[in-house]
């Protein structure tokens, strides 16, 4: 499978080795990602501070190892409840077909009108901007994609003969549903899911960028990446660092994306 | 000819020379010293101002870039001057009688508007009836609302009665005079005027593009004179880091700056050839307020303690890179209510502790934090999002105060909710705020102890007879040489009481382009004299007309 | 028999490359079409027909390579043409006609577009003059409302009415061989049936030689004047018709005609 | 054809009802205030006019009376006036709208002029240096944050190399400016946003257009197209290019809202007063008529874009109008 698919080997390998990191990141900087050091504030890479230090005299390699996991969790927890609402919704839309699909699948459509963007910044600036309620509305403003696939796939599954076999069988809808339909319109949603996660990685640094991200003293590589907003001229490292964090690890999922796509398709 | 000659004669020869010294000699000179030259005409000042204005009617207008460009439009009666001194602007003299209860103002006989129509006392009696006008939606009703009666006995004259003497009202003359000949028929709260005002200041409106750029040009008729600068630009650049950049190419005159941008990014030689900075204290403060109900902070004993246990310097020195001073209580530090007698307490962590076990709280089960009848010293502070600076201030405090034992939670939560739900409803265990300092000191809103409704500003529940008492009396004097007694006391109880750990006074700091001259900075900053700035003809960077 | 013959392939051989490995899908196939002949290349699905045929005009997919061998056509050595030369040939000389017309017909281009579109190509005539000649080509074919078929898009014809239209553009040019693979296959059986009956009688009327591909032993028996069967990849059996299938030399011939006998196809 | 847009068209009403109703709860269900009643925690303003206020802006009303009233505002394209400025709030929007649309629309068609030949050539190349690299590279701009290009752009091409201005549409003296003067000074304020506008999208059109041809050229249509003796270029640029490019259409439709949102990003940076720019300070001070009647727009310019593309696609690719829908 991973034979001559390059695409996959080198997001497979950026993305293992960026969850190896945030697993282990109290082994690898013992530092305190919140640690303030009047005395070491904007400090240029050193050997101390691979990385430099912030406004805060805090270490910036630090901050970005937690911050990765963060932000990894912002990617996967909101695409995952993207997914499952997709899956749920998607499901009961493909297989229930007629007014239940009808209802959802307008659902779906009105929220795919919404520039995302503009909801999320809505929402996320009335509620508190904690972390929970960025993923949360991340993941509930972006089902919509997991649901049409699951629901395409499900109305081509379900009149094949294994499905008719199974419900002649006596199979409750669920099972079907659960153990037929679902595992097998996996394959384009685990590629939209991938591409979610960066995708969701990025929103979380607009939102920082507008203010409304994940609040500091609380890492994540958005409100790392906006402090070189204020310190244009004296510190590129942190200019440079975070945002080639959050470039490569979005480059990493979304060759694996590419890469699974090779696969499915 | 003859005559001429007849004239020079021997005796009047020192006084030729020094008649001649005078007219020859001494303009160069002065024009190598710079000084006392006279002032060229023409260029523009572009300012970036991170905010565009809502509206240009000042009454309306709660926001500061709003405020900022009808301060260059319109004009009050009176007005803080250089060194914070009420004097007159659009009045010339007032006379306080009645032991404080009237107030008439002689107004200006030379003023005209924008238009041309002249300004008299009517459009003072019109701008106050909007300001009482229930449908108005203005944030400023509230000191209007204490006039009894306000007559016009003269086109030049405006004579207010006040219900009690209330010593704040003549400051809050200082409010903008808008023109009755114009909005007399217009509905302010949904006039065209709004976004085209006519007003009597220095400038006149030219043009405003809604978050792109407001353009005033000099208004030849200004009462004072026609300011040098021919046009003042204000700039909307929503994003620091772009006005910043902007600064980089000369795109921008006049910002304000960061104090990293301050001391370190602009530590340059492109801004030290091209720009000058200033550095003076602002009108704020930031606090931690404490919910004066809650059990822990019940205790003045307790609040002392804390205030012993934080160490402002270093917050200032952290966030705001040095550039600040430490606050003792809510008043302008210098200024005549500012009592320099209150002296900021010491960071002694030591001293802190026994204070707190004065106060019963010991840490009796040995796991680090303090406890007092098995409950441990464990609040959490509550700030607004999109400040950084008292998030950090909080991050600091959080860490002091650990060290003495003492758990701070931080929670930041959207500006809306956390006024709606958390302060107005003194839903909080503390809080980290900051205050604007008014030039006028009454402070009565934030301090008595009338004030801890729902929605009022004394939200930690401050009650002290003595202040209560001191504010009210205060209220009633004009005098600032007797009133300041009743201040310079509250200044003093309320740093002993401490409802708030006063942190800091933050410095404003804001940068100039070079070629400006004529800026002399005073305790009420530069902007004061902006109408006697000039620029050479030679390093004049805009044009007028083609 | 004694003059050349039309096409004439020797030891062909084509392989393809499979994400690394090499998979021999002709190997060394040898037979030749004479002019005016009908030839059937028969065999079961993956026996490399199809590639034999597309190799004759050079069309193989792109990981698909001649090795070895020739191809003679009319004189001329394929396997040595330049691009203008294959380019020039193709469509004009040879002409080809597939299994599904549906899929094999440009889905955004009009019948007409598609069929004047080759003679335009070859013939050098001005865009009205060869509309005009496709709708006789239409004609030709049968085609009862050649004007409305002209203007219409593929998927909204029929699938014997698109074969028909497929056949009109290959025969455009009147090209010296028409090779056919499975032209009939994804059609009902009347369809199917109506579609030989034309191709033979076009034959007949124009004159050229079909080299006509199928699994289906039952219509190679019908139409053709030789047969050539296919096996894994070589011929392993040719000559006309009537002898193959009355004394098949390759056991994998008989195996074929006895399926088919057995269920009484033949 | 017809019955197919009428459906299309009939099929708006529930999606604009949808639209409304989301636009409006989500927006009010959240707690807190508006500003401009809250006053920013001003010790000038009383409690009892911060209740005036409410009740002009008849916030004091429940929920779904609130609903009903600006449903009925909203059918006669009324969205009310700003509770910031109390200017019509469709008057605010009108002001803004064309910047954006300009600027999205610019950005598109510069995705477009590079993204489609890009992925044709790679297509036809697929697995050469080349489209590997351009796959690369299209991938490494779409993981770039947006504002962190754009800052690293201003610093390089505006202050090291002095080519654009920082921000802002117009110079300061533009109305001084010949016509020629003009059209250059606009060109050089809006190409690095427009740039760093359609750089997300680059990739994206460039992946799809690259499998879109090879899906193209797979198809059995090509076998015909070489088989008549086309000439490789036709093959390629008539056959399969037209394939390829008809259901970009839809793709054009679909891209509308992330460049709308998007938007907010890079008005804020480059300070254009855009919708984008406008209903960020509209969320921040809770403009509540402002952020509903742009939230309601957005969704319906979305549809409308979605409609248009879908009709537009069904009109230039026969396949669709006569099959399924």
């Amino acid at each position: 499978m991973m034979k001559r698919n390059p695409y996959l080997k080198i997001g497979l390998t950026i993305i293992g080795l960026l969850m190896l990191i945030t697993l282990f990141a109290p082994w690898l900087r013992s530092a305190d990602p919140a640690q303030i050091d009047a005395a070491q504030l904007l400090m240029p890479p050193s050997s101390a501070h691979p990385f430099g230090t912030d406004q805060l005299g805090r270490d910036l390699l630090t901050r970005i190892i937690y911050g990765a996991r963060i932000s990894l969790s912002i990617g996967f927890i909101a695409m995952g409840i993207a997914v499952a609402v997709g899956i749920l919704l998607g499901s009961l839309a493909g297989f229930y077909g007629r007014l239940v699909d009808t209802l959802i699948m307008r659902c779906a459509d009105v929220m795919l009108c919404f520039p995302t963007f503009f909801l999320i910044l809505a929402v996320v600036a009335f509620l508190e901007p904690s972390i929970f309620n960025i993923m949360a509305i991340i993941g509930l403003t972006s089902w919509m994609g997991p649901a049409r696939l699951i629901r395409g796939e499900i109305l081509s599954l379900k009149e094949r003969e294994f499905i008719q076999a199974e419900r002649a069988l006596g199979a409750s809808d669920a099972r079907i549903i659960l153990r037929h339909l679902v595992p097998n319109a996996l394959g384009p949603v685990l590629v939209n899911a991938t591409l979610g996660i960066s995708a969701a990685i990025l929103l979380e640094t607009g939102l920082s960028f507008l203010g409304l991200g994940v609040q500091p003293p609380v890492p994540s590589w958005g409100n790392i990446l906006i402090e070189a907003k204020s310190t244009l001229g004296v510190a590129w490292w942190i200019m440079i660092f975070p945002g080639l964090a959050i470039l490569v690890t979005i480059l990493g999922f979304n060759f694996i994306a590419e890469g699974l796509k090779k696969i499915i398709g | 000819m003859t005559n001429y000659f007849a004239y020079l004669n021997l005796k009047r020869l020192p006084a030729l020379l020094v008649v001649f010294l005078l007219a020859v000699i001494l303009p160069i000179v002065r024009a190598a010293w710079g000084f006392a030259q006279e002032p060229d005409r023409g260029d523009a000042i572009v300012s970036g101002s991170i905010a565009d204005a809502s509206t240009l009617i000042p009454i309306l207008a709660s926001d500061s870039a709003s405020s900022e460009v009808c301060g260059l439009l319109y004009n009050g009666l009176v007005k803080y001057d250089k060194d914070l001194q009420l004097v007159g602007d659009l009045a010339e003299s007032w006379e306080i009688q009645d032991e404080g209860l009237t107030i008439v103002f002689h107004l200006r006989r030379n003023v005209v508007w924008h238009d041309g129509r002249p300004f008299t006392a009517r459009d003072v009696e019109f701008t106050y009836q909007k300001l009482i006008d229930p449908q108005v939606r203005t944030p400023y009703g509230g000191d209007f609302e204490r006039v009894k009666a306000l007559e016009v006995p003269d086109e030049f004259t405006v004579r207010v009665t006040y219900k009690e003497a209330f010593a704040p009202a003549l400051s809050s003359w200082g409010m903008p005079i808008l023109p009755r000949h114009v909005l007399e028929k217009e509905d302010l709260n949904t006039t065209r005027f709004a976004r085209q005002p006519i007003g009597l200041g220095p400038y006149r409106f030219k043009s405003w593009k809604t978050q792109e750029k407001i353009e005033l040009i000099s208004n030849p008729a200004y009462f004072e004179h026609q300011p040098f600068i021919d046009r003042a630009i204000y700039r909307v650049i929503p994003d620091v880091s772009t006005i910043f950049l902007e600064l980089q190419t000369q795109g921008l005159d006049s910002a304000g700056l960061t104090p990293l941008q301050f001391t370190r990014q602009t530590d340059t030689a492109f801004f030290k050839t091209h720009y000058r900075k200033f550095r003076l204290p602002s009108f704020t403060y930031v606090y931690l307020g404490y919910n004066l109900d809650h059990p822990f902070f019940r205790d003045k004993k307790v609040r002392q303690a804390l205030n012993h246990a934080v160490d402002k310097d270093e917050i200032i020195r952290i966030v705001h890179l040095g550039l600040g001073t430490v606050c003792t209580g809510p008043f302008i530090p210098g200024s005549w209510a500012y009592n320099d007698r209150v002296k900021p307490a010491a960071f002694a962590p030591a001293l802190a502790r026994q204070l707190l076990a004065e106060a019963g709280w010991r840490d009796t089960d040995a796991d680090g934090w303090l406890d007092k009848e098995g409950k441990p010293f464990s609040f959490t502070v509550i700030t607004n999002q999109g400040n950084e600076e008292r998030i950090r201030s909080a991050e600091i405090i959080q860490r002091r105060l650990k060290e003495i034992g003492v758990e701070m939670k931080i929670k930041v939560l959207e500006w809306s909710v956390f006024i709606h739900q958390f302060v107005n409803k003194r839903k909080f265990e503390a809080v980290i705020l900051g205050w604007s300092l008014p030039r006028e000191p009454d402070n009565f809103d934030i301090w008595h102890s009338s004030k801890t409704r729902e929605g009022e500003f004394n939200f930690v529940g401050y009650s002290n007879p003595e202040v209560d008492t001191a504010l009210v009396e205060a209220r009633k004097i004009f005098d600032p040489e007797k009133r300041k007694i009743y201040y310079q006391r509250v200044h003093q109880l309320l740093y002993e009481d401490q409802p708030y750990m006063f942190l800091y006074v933050p410095d404003s700091l804001s940068v100039l382009h070079n070629r400006f001259r004529g800026v002399k900075p005073a305790p009420a900053g530069i902007g004061y004299n902006f109408i006697d700035w000039w620029v050479e003809k030679s390093r004049q960077r805009y044009r007028l007309t083609p | 028999m004694s003059e050349q013959p039309l096409l004439e392939i020797t030891d062909l051989r084509v392989t393809f490359d499979l994400e690394g490995r090499r998979l021999t899908a002709v190997d060394g196939a040898q037979f030749s079409v004479a002019r005016n002949e009908t030839a059937v290349l028969a065999g079961e699905s993956g026996s490399g027909k199809t590639i034999t045929a597309l190799a004759i005009s050079r069309l193989l997919p792109p990981n698909a390579a001649i090795s070895s061998g020739s191809i003679r056509f009319n004189g001329h050595d394929i396997l040595r043409m330049s691009q203008e030369e294959l380019t020039g040939m193709r469509g004009k000389e040879i002409a080809y006609i597939f299994q599904e017309p549906v899929s094999f017909l440009n889905p955004v281009f009009t019948i007409g577009d598609q069929i004047a579109e080759t003679i335009v190509l070859h013939q050098r005539v001005a865009p009205q003059q060869a509309r005009r000649q496709a709708a006789q080509l239409l004609e030709q074919v049968r085609i009862p409302d050649p004007q409305r078929v002209l203007a219409s898009y593929p998927h909204q014809l029929s699938g014997g009415m698109n074969q028909r239209a497929f056949i009109a553009m290959s025969l455009a040019c009147q090209p010296r061989l028409l090779v056919a693979d499975e032209p009939t296959t994804s059609l009902d059986v009347t369809i199917e049936r109506e579609i030989l009956d034309l191709l033979m009688e076009l034959k007949k009327s124009l004159g050229f030689s079909l080299l006509f591909i199928t699994h289906n032993l039952a219509i190679a028996r019908k139409i053709s004047d030789r047969v050539i069967i296919m096996f894994q990849g070589k011929v392993v059996d040719q000559g006309a018709t009537d002898t193959v299938f009355r004394c098949p030399r390759h056991h994998h011939t008989r195996e074929l005609i006895q399926a088919y006998e057995k269920i009484g196809k033949l | 054809m017809s019955t197919y847009i009428i459906r299309r068209l009939l099929g708006i009403i529930p999606l604009l009802f949808g639209i409304t109703v989301v636009s409006f709860f989500i927006i009010r269900l959240a707690p807190g205030k508006p500003v401009a009643v809250e006053q920013s925690l001003n010790p000038r303003v009383s409690p009892e006019l911060r209740l005036r206020l409410e009740k002009q802006f008849g916030l004091d009303k429940p929920l779904h009376v609130q609903y009903l009233i600006w449903m009925k505002q909203i059918v006669r394209l009324d969205f009310g006036r700003s509770y910031i400025d109390s200017r019509p709030v469709m008057e605010k929007i009108a002001e803004r709208i064309p910047l954006t649309l300009g600027l999205n629309l610019a950005a598109l068609v510069l995705i477009f002029l590079i993204a489609v030949p890009l992925g044709v050539r790679s297509a036809i190349k697929a697995d050469s240096a080349f489209d590997h690299s351009v796959t690369f590279l299209s991938f490494l701009f779409f993981a770039a944050p947006t504002f962190w290009l754009a800052l690293l752009f201003m610093q390089f091409f505006s202050i090291q190399l002095g080519w654009f201005p920082i921000s802002g549409l117009t110079s300061l003296d533009f109305e001084y400016f010949s016509a020629w003067g003009k059209a250059g000074d606009s060109i050089r304020h809006l190409f690095l946003p427009v740039f760093v506008a359609a750089i997300g999208g680059f990739a994206g059109l460039t992946r799809y257009m690259r499998s879109n041809m090879i899906e193209a050229l797979r198809q059995p249509y090509i076998a015909t197209a070489r088989a008549k003796g086309l000439p490789e270029s036709a093959v390629l640029y008539s056959h399969a290019l037209r394939n390829a490019l008809l259901p970009v259409v839809t793709i054009l439709g679909l891209s509308i809202p992330g460049l709308l949102g998007g938007s907010v990003i890079f008005e804020s940076i480059f300070a254009l007063p855009g919708i984008g720019r406008l209903f960020y300070e509209a969320v921040m001070t809770r403009d509540y008529p402002l952020i509903m009647a742009e939230v309601v727009i957005t969704a319906v310019l979305t549809m409308l874009g979605n409609l248009i593309a879908d009709i537009s696609y069904a009109c230039v690719d026969p396949r669709i109008s006569y099959k399924e829908r």
